[in-house]
């Protein structure tokens, strides 16, 4: 294998986990985008979508298309829930305060997952098959590694889709940009807040069910993934959608090379010492806009 | 360069935003112990003004003099140390403290101790505490806010937060003090106590920079004013060769006049 | 209002809970502590382990006890983490008169509370996988002063990685990757691989590190096969022990692929699926009972211990399994013989001398707090969802 | 992140000082009287975690609560203060208190170096970095091997002692470290009632606004951030001490949550609430062991219900509480208890 190739796989590698950040990172900008926390429950969608999806796949022998539909909606319902239960409720809407919520509520929720499912590892099956694809640049990839690229593509253009050209959408961007403004034009923005925890946790599920063949599925795998992506919203600048794909491409492959080239050992540090440097030069991230403060 | 009579000056002061010239080739002088007005209609850039004198944005060219020294590029809380003080257009009272606490902040420029010295509370701070409290209370009593010193400041009502912004603002013993929009939705009772205070302010030798929308404020208690329109100087002079410039009229009602 | 009242209701219920001590009932029963990783980054090892000591406990209370009194044993759990291990030791110690305690499950919290059962005085077997437990003096300044009543079930891993050594030079292995889990098991395999690699003739010509949590160790093996490696060693528990052989077969990797002593599981079979045929892997023979020869003289205690494990728990045990198991077992003998009293569990514990074991046969020494051997572990491969015993 | 709640107990007029004098004695005769109560060494180490969070958290508050800055890095400065100590004292000979003193300077200084242009950062970016910073210090303390033992941790650290005592258990321990409880509050108390404490509460209330009164914002944020980094390492040296024994795992991130979420509990910009954030939250991560293995759940419940019905902090929430009008007249009397607690 010469150079050209390994280099070759250390991109390829970084871009299907850097897919997976991306995926995860959108879903982190749609609930900040609505309510401007930070969610930290999105690690648990994750998990709970991997863990659903084996149960249905592999318990209950549903078809993987139909399985794939069930989670989402599971995970979106139960995203839904949590944010007309607790977060509805939370008598102050400071922002710090809802997002110590959001970690004690992915507390319970991670708790509940371990009664429920045990402790172990479990494995998911392959969308279509395990056999490797050979590219031609001498990198080889898995036919789930095409997958997570599809779906993360796919996802990126529904979201694009549906904030620029549905009625919806647009509601949910005002609302983002100003709660009372959108509130004063008849936007309900009680709904918009409820769909984008549904939708997050759609995005979340989606995230733990590609991702569950290649790396296996236990009832906390999220929090590293979430952790990332949490890494690549902000490194992409938080609330921008390309910027999520951005942040999420550049970690991946960063921390790819850094353990081809640099050192395994240290490449979780790598990754985010660039992070930190990016962050220093660049405040509001790569592609953030300046919070700029009215006086 | 710099005139000795004057206390501030501009010398073709120019910043920008994203394209947008926010402020062209302004000059103006200030003389000292004078109420000196900068009006103009909305996004005229009085405001902007104001935050190039005080550091907020650095102007893009051009001089400020406070005193016959430079200004420019020097960040808010020496360009408060140098002895100019400032309100904001809308309201930033610190919500979290007290109205006594809100003026004791004012009185940091008036103190030296550091970290180490408050951590250990030693007899230098205690000293410079009961210097704060007494000045404090002096304050306090001036702007006739005694009576509220021990409420919060977010509970009060808008007028007498506005009062608290001045209140702080003497704390830190300005020659300068630059009041944005000082009457800014206040009623007509409270608009005319506050023409009182800056009167009152000017009498113990501060020189007041005044933006302002309002004109019954404006005229009734300024020297010198000087009227911007996007942001250019289209006039200056006393209040009363202002009211009959045409230039003004038609800036403020947008249209020639006929 | 109402919302406030009912947080103060939940709080001193909370503490009423903390204060009312559990209550105990009937003939004074002999106690042990259980303090296992329940929670955290390591409760899928900590749980297994758990239902192995709960098998053994049960078998001998079925049996009527010992002497007449039943055993009990008191459950905590370490959160995974050093600082509340010690709080948990502590708590056993303070409430409850326990005769041994069996576990940690982590290295980390194994070695966080060590120093404070030497100062207690009270046997601990516990079945963490780090040879450091042992190993390392407990003053810095006095390299004799090794712990005396610390005691461990798992293989030494210098044992493990010894075995896989051997294997490869016997069939011509000689330069080798080592890939290894980023946190203490890991590192503690790298260590040994450095030591006992040269003793077989075999290089280490590359080494790579992954975070226990990672998806994907494509990256760390292309640079490891740029190498020209011949054969590969993994060194991990975690998920990552069936990931591994994914990215290997997605990378066409030739070289064979071995895993540590932890990965003779049937979590091996539900992470790796189809490309975990024909991993290889040292393990204790629980995994391969059935292909044992009759004239192993551990054949039939492993194999009625399988079935016992099977019908309580109704699933196939694995290696974690057998360690706990062998932690319960060898200190209930030692009570069964010397009664509750804690020095003398201890000397027995150090005498115990070849003892049947699932695990293999120890012979414990007051040098060697482990006493298994090399010749205990076989050398398995991963087979059509199931082990074959190699060699 | 405004406080809108949590503010009245901020407030030091005059008349609070000898309020708080009283509390401050409360405390000492509490810290003499528990060993006498409890002998449970089980109890002492719970309370002894306790004091040892309470001084990180306090710091954190001068942070959080006070200065309106987030910190998602903690662990790392407590991690660095256990490090520094240990391997000083245990790897070279150091002596103990010196080599103390000389790890609050280090985390000090290296909380100052990441401090500098991270706390040019707002919001999200600013837990991002500090989060990330966590990471990377957490990481260099199991790669550093030779100095750090690595993930087998560092052995045979040595404890305390003051001439002829040393701190070798629980009892002793839990008075060397209640005494830098009470002295790690009385300086934060003396820095909030000061023209410093007024100018970080300033740069929480309006950035801006302290800036054009002649607060140096920028300069404070950082020193303020140091501040809370020392009062952590000093913890960590602590624990170092106490626990003789340090691995990497007792510094992950989880640990950064859990301090900001003592913060909060306990009340953003109540130095008592501090106290109390600290105690209940270690207290009730102990307590829930009763529900056996669904005590996670238990805890995230737990959390959850306090962060939606006192979001001001529990000692404010329940101070308020039994302030409120409806409860007054409930109880009609004024118990000995109330008079007590209305004295915070």
């Amino acid at each position: 294998m010469d150079f050209s190739q390994q280099i070759a796989q250390y991109i390829i590698t970084g871009l299907s986990i850097g897919a997976i950040y991306a995926i995860v990172a959108m879903g982190f900008n749609i609930i900040h985008n609505a309510t401007g926390i930070v969610n930290f429950a999105q690690c648990e969608f994750i998990s709970l979508g991997g863990m659903s999806m084996y149960t249905l796949v592999v318990l209950l022998k549903i078809p993987i298309l139909i399985s794939f539909f069930i989670s989402m909606a599971t995970v979106s319902l139960i995203g839904a829930l949590m944010e007309r239960g607790p977060i509805r409720y939370a008598r102050s809407k400071e922002i710090i305060i809802l997002i110590f919520l959001t970690i004690g509520l992915s507390g319970t929720l991670r708790g509940t997952a371990q009664q429920i499912w045990g402790t172990d590892n479990v494995g998911v099956p392959a969308f279509s098959g395990e056999d490797p694809i050979h590219l031609p640049v001498g990198a080889t990839i898995l036919p789930q590694h095409m997958w997570v690229f599809g779906i993360t593509f796919l996802v990126m253009l529904v979201l694009r889709h549906f904030f620029r050209n549905t009625m919806l959408g647009k509601a949910m961007r005002a609302t983002a940009v100003n709660r009372q403004a959108a509130a004063l034009v008849g936007v309900s923005v009680d709904h918009m807040v409820l769909l984008s925890f549904a939708l997050s946790g759609a995005l979340g599920a989606v995230a733990g069910m590609i991702i569950a063949p290649i790396s296996t599925t236990s009832y906390d795998t999220g929090i590293m993934l979430g952790l990332k992506g949490f890494a690549a919203a902000i490194l992409g600048g938080y609330g921008n959608f390309a910027g999520a794909i951005l942040g999420g491409v550049i970690l991946g492959v960063l921390e790819s090379l850094g353990a081809g080239l640099l050192s395994s050992q240290y490449k979780d540090a790598t990754a985010f010492l660039v992070l930190l440097f990016v962050l220093f030069l660049k405040p509001t991230g790569i592609m953030g806009y300046g919070e700029s403060e009215r006086v | 360069m710099s005139n000795s009579d004057s206390i501030l000056e501009l010398v073709n002061v120019s910043i920008n935003f994203g394209g947008l010239q926010a402020i062209n080739r302004l000059s103006f002088q200030v003389e000292s112990g004078q109420i000196f007005a900068l009006i103009g209609p909305n996004g005229a850039g009085k405001t902007t003004a104001i935050n190039m004198i005080t550091g907020i944005y650095p102007p893009a060219e051009g001089e400020i003099y406070f005193e016959g020294q430079v200004l420019s590029g020097k960040k808010p809380y020496q360009v408060t140390r140098m002895g100019i003080a400032r309100t904001f257009q809308n309201i930033q009272v610190f919500q979290n403290m007290t109205v006594r606490e809100n003026v004791m902040v004012g009185l940091h420029t008036r103190s030296r101790s550091e970290f180490v010295r408050c951590l250990l509370h030693t007899p230098m701070v205690r000293k410079e505490e009961r210097m704060i409290r007494r000045r404090c209370n002096e304050i306090l009593e001036f702007m006739g806010l005694a009576s509220k010193a021990g409420l919060l400041a977010a509970g009060l009502p808008y007028g007498d937060q506005k009062k608290v912004e001045i209140a702080r603002t003497l704390a830190t013993e300005p020659r300068l003090l630059l009041l944005d929009e000082p009457a800014a939705g206040l009623n007509l009772q409270e608009t005319h106590e506050m023409s009182h205070t800056i009167l009152m302010i000017r009498e113990t030798g501060v020189t007041v920079l005044l933006v302002a929308h309002n004109m019954d404020l404006v005229m009734g208690i300024s020297d010198t004013i000087t009227v911007l329109n996007y942001g250019e100087k289209i006039a200056d002079g006393s209040p009363a060769e202002i009211q009959n410039s045409d230039k003004v009229v038609a800036a403020y009602l947008g249209r020639e006049p006929w | 209002m109402k919302g406030k009242a009912l947080v103060i209701v939940a709080v001193s219920l909370a503490v009423c809970f903390m204060v009312g001590s559990p209550l105990c009932f009937g003939a004074e029963p002999i106690k042990i502590a259980g303090i296992f990783a329940l929670t955290g980054r390591a409760a899928h090892i900590g749980t297994a382990q758990r239902d192995a000591v709960l098998i053994a406990i049960d078998e001998v209370n079925e049996q009527g006890g010992i002497n007449g009194r039943k055993l009990e044993m008191v459950m905590e759990d370490t959160e995974s983490t050093p600082t509340k291990a010690v709080m948990a030791l502590k708590k056993i110690l303070e409430a409850e008169d326990v005769a041994a305690i069996i576990g940690p499950t982590l290295t980390g919290t194994a070695m966080a509370m060590r120093g404070f059962i030497e100062q207690e005085g009270i046997p601990a077997f516990m079945h963490s996988g780090g040879d450091v437990i042992l190993k390392a003096p407990l003053k810095k300044d006095d390299p004799t002063s090794l712990p005396k009543w610390t005691f461990k079930s798992p293989y030494k891993a210098a044992d493990a990685m010894g075995k896989i050594c051997e294997h490869m030079s016997k069939h011509g292995i000689s330069k080798i990757g080592f890939l290894y889990s980023n946190e203490g098991f890991g590192k503690d395999g790298l260590k040994n691989v450095k030591v006992q690699a040269p003793k077989y003739g075999v290089e280490v010509v590359a080494e790579e590190a992954f975070e226990p949590k990672d998806v994907d160790m494509t990256a760390q093996l292309t640079r490891m096969n740029a190498k020209g490696v011949d054969g590969i060693i993994a060194w991990t528990v975690g998920p990552a022990m069936g990931i591994i052989p994914k990215n290997v077969k997605q990378l066409g990797i030739k070289a064979p692929l071995f895993e540590c002593h932890g990965a003779g599981d049937p979590i091996f079979w539900t992470v790796a699926g189809e490309a975990g045929e024909g991993v290889m892997m040292p393990s204790t023979k629980i995994v391969v009972a059935d292909q044992l020869p009759d004239s192993d003289p551990q054949k039939k205690k492993i194999q009625a211990y399988v079935k016992a494990y099977r019908e309580k728990f109704n699933r196939e045990p694995g290696t974690m399994v057998a360690y706990g198991a062998d932690a319960a077992y060898i200190v209930v003998d030692a009570i069964k013989k010397v009664g509750a009293d804690r020095a003398k569990i201890r000397d027995a514990i150090e005498n115990t001398q070849g003892y049947l074991g699932i695990s293999g046969i120890y012979n414990i020494t007051p040098e060697d707090h482990n006493g298994l051997s090399m010749k205990d572990i076989v050398m398995i491969k991963a087979t059509k969802g199931g082990w074959e015993l190699m060699d | 992140m405004e406080n809108r709640n949590g503010c009245k107990l901020v407030d030091l007029p005059e008349s609070t000082r000898r309020k708080d004098r009283f509390s401050f004695t409360l405390l000492v005769v509490i810290i003499v009287l528990i060993p006498v109560l409890v002998e449970s060494k089980y109890y002492l180490i719970v309370l002894n975690i306790i004091g040892l969070n309470t001084i990180v958290v306090v710091g954190l508050n001068l942070l959080i609560g006070f200065a309106g800055q987030i910190s998602l890095g903690h662990a790392a400065f407590f991690g660095l203060g256990s490090y520094f100590s240990g391997i000083l004292t245990a790897n070279y000979g150091f002596p103990h208190w010196p080599a103390m003193v000389v790890a609050m300077l280090a985390t000090g200084a290296i909380a100052y170096l990441i401090g500098y242009p991270a706390l040019k950062l707002r919001g999200h970016y600013l837990v991002m970095a500090t989060l990330g910073f966590g990471i990377i210090i957490n990481i260099l303390m199991g790669e550093l091997e030779q100095f750090t033992g690595g993930h087998d941790g560092l052995i045979g650290i040595p404890p305390l002692s003051v001439g002829g005592l040393t701190f070798d258990n629980d009892l002793k321990n839990f008075y060397l470290i209640w005494a830098f409880v009470f002295f790690c509050m009385l300086v934060a108390r003396n820095l909030l009632d000061s023209r410093v404490g007024r100018a970080l509460r300033a740069i929480h209330g309006s950035e801006v606004a302290a800036n054009s009164l002649g607060v140096n914002t920028s300069s404070y944020k950082v020193k303020v951030f140091v501040l809370s980094a020392m009062f952590a390492s000093v913890s960590g040296s602590l624990y170092a001490h106490y626990i003789t024994f340090i691995s990497p795992s007792t510094y992950d991130f989880y640990y950064s949550i859990q301090v900001v979420t003592m913060v909060i509990v306990g009340g953003m910009g109540s130095l008592w609430g501090s106290l109390f954030g600290a105690a209940i939250l270690s207290f009730i991560s102990e307590a829930l062991h009763v529900a056996k293995q669904y005590h996670i759940i238990a805890y995230g419940v737990f959390l959850s219900l306090i962060l939606i019905f006192l979001p001001e902090g529990v000692l404010v929430g329940i101070q308020h509480f039994y302030q409120s009008k409806k409860l007054q007249r409930l109880i009609a009397v004024k118990t000995p208890f109330l008079l007590w607690f209305n004295r915070f």
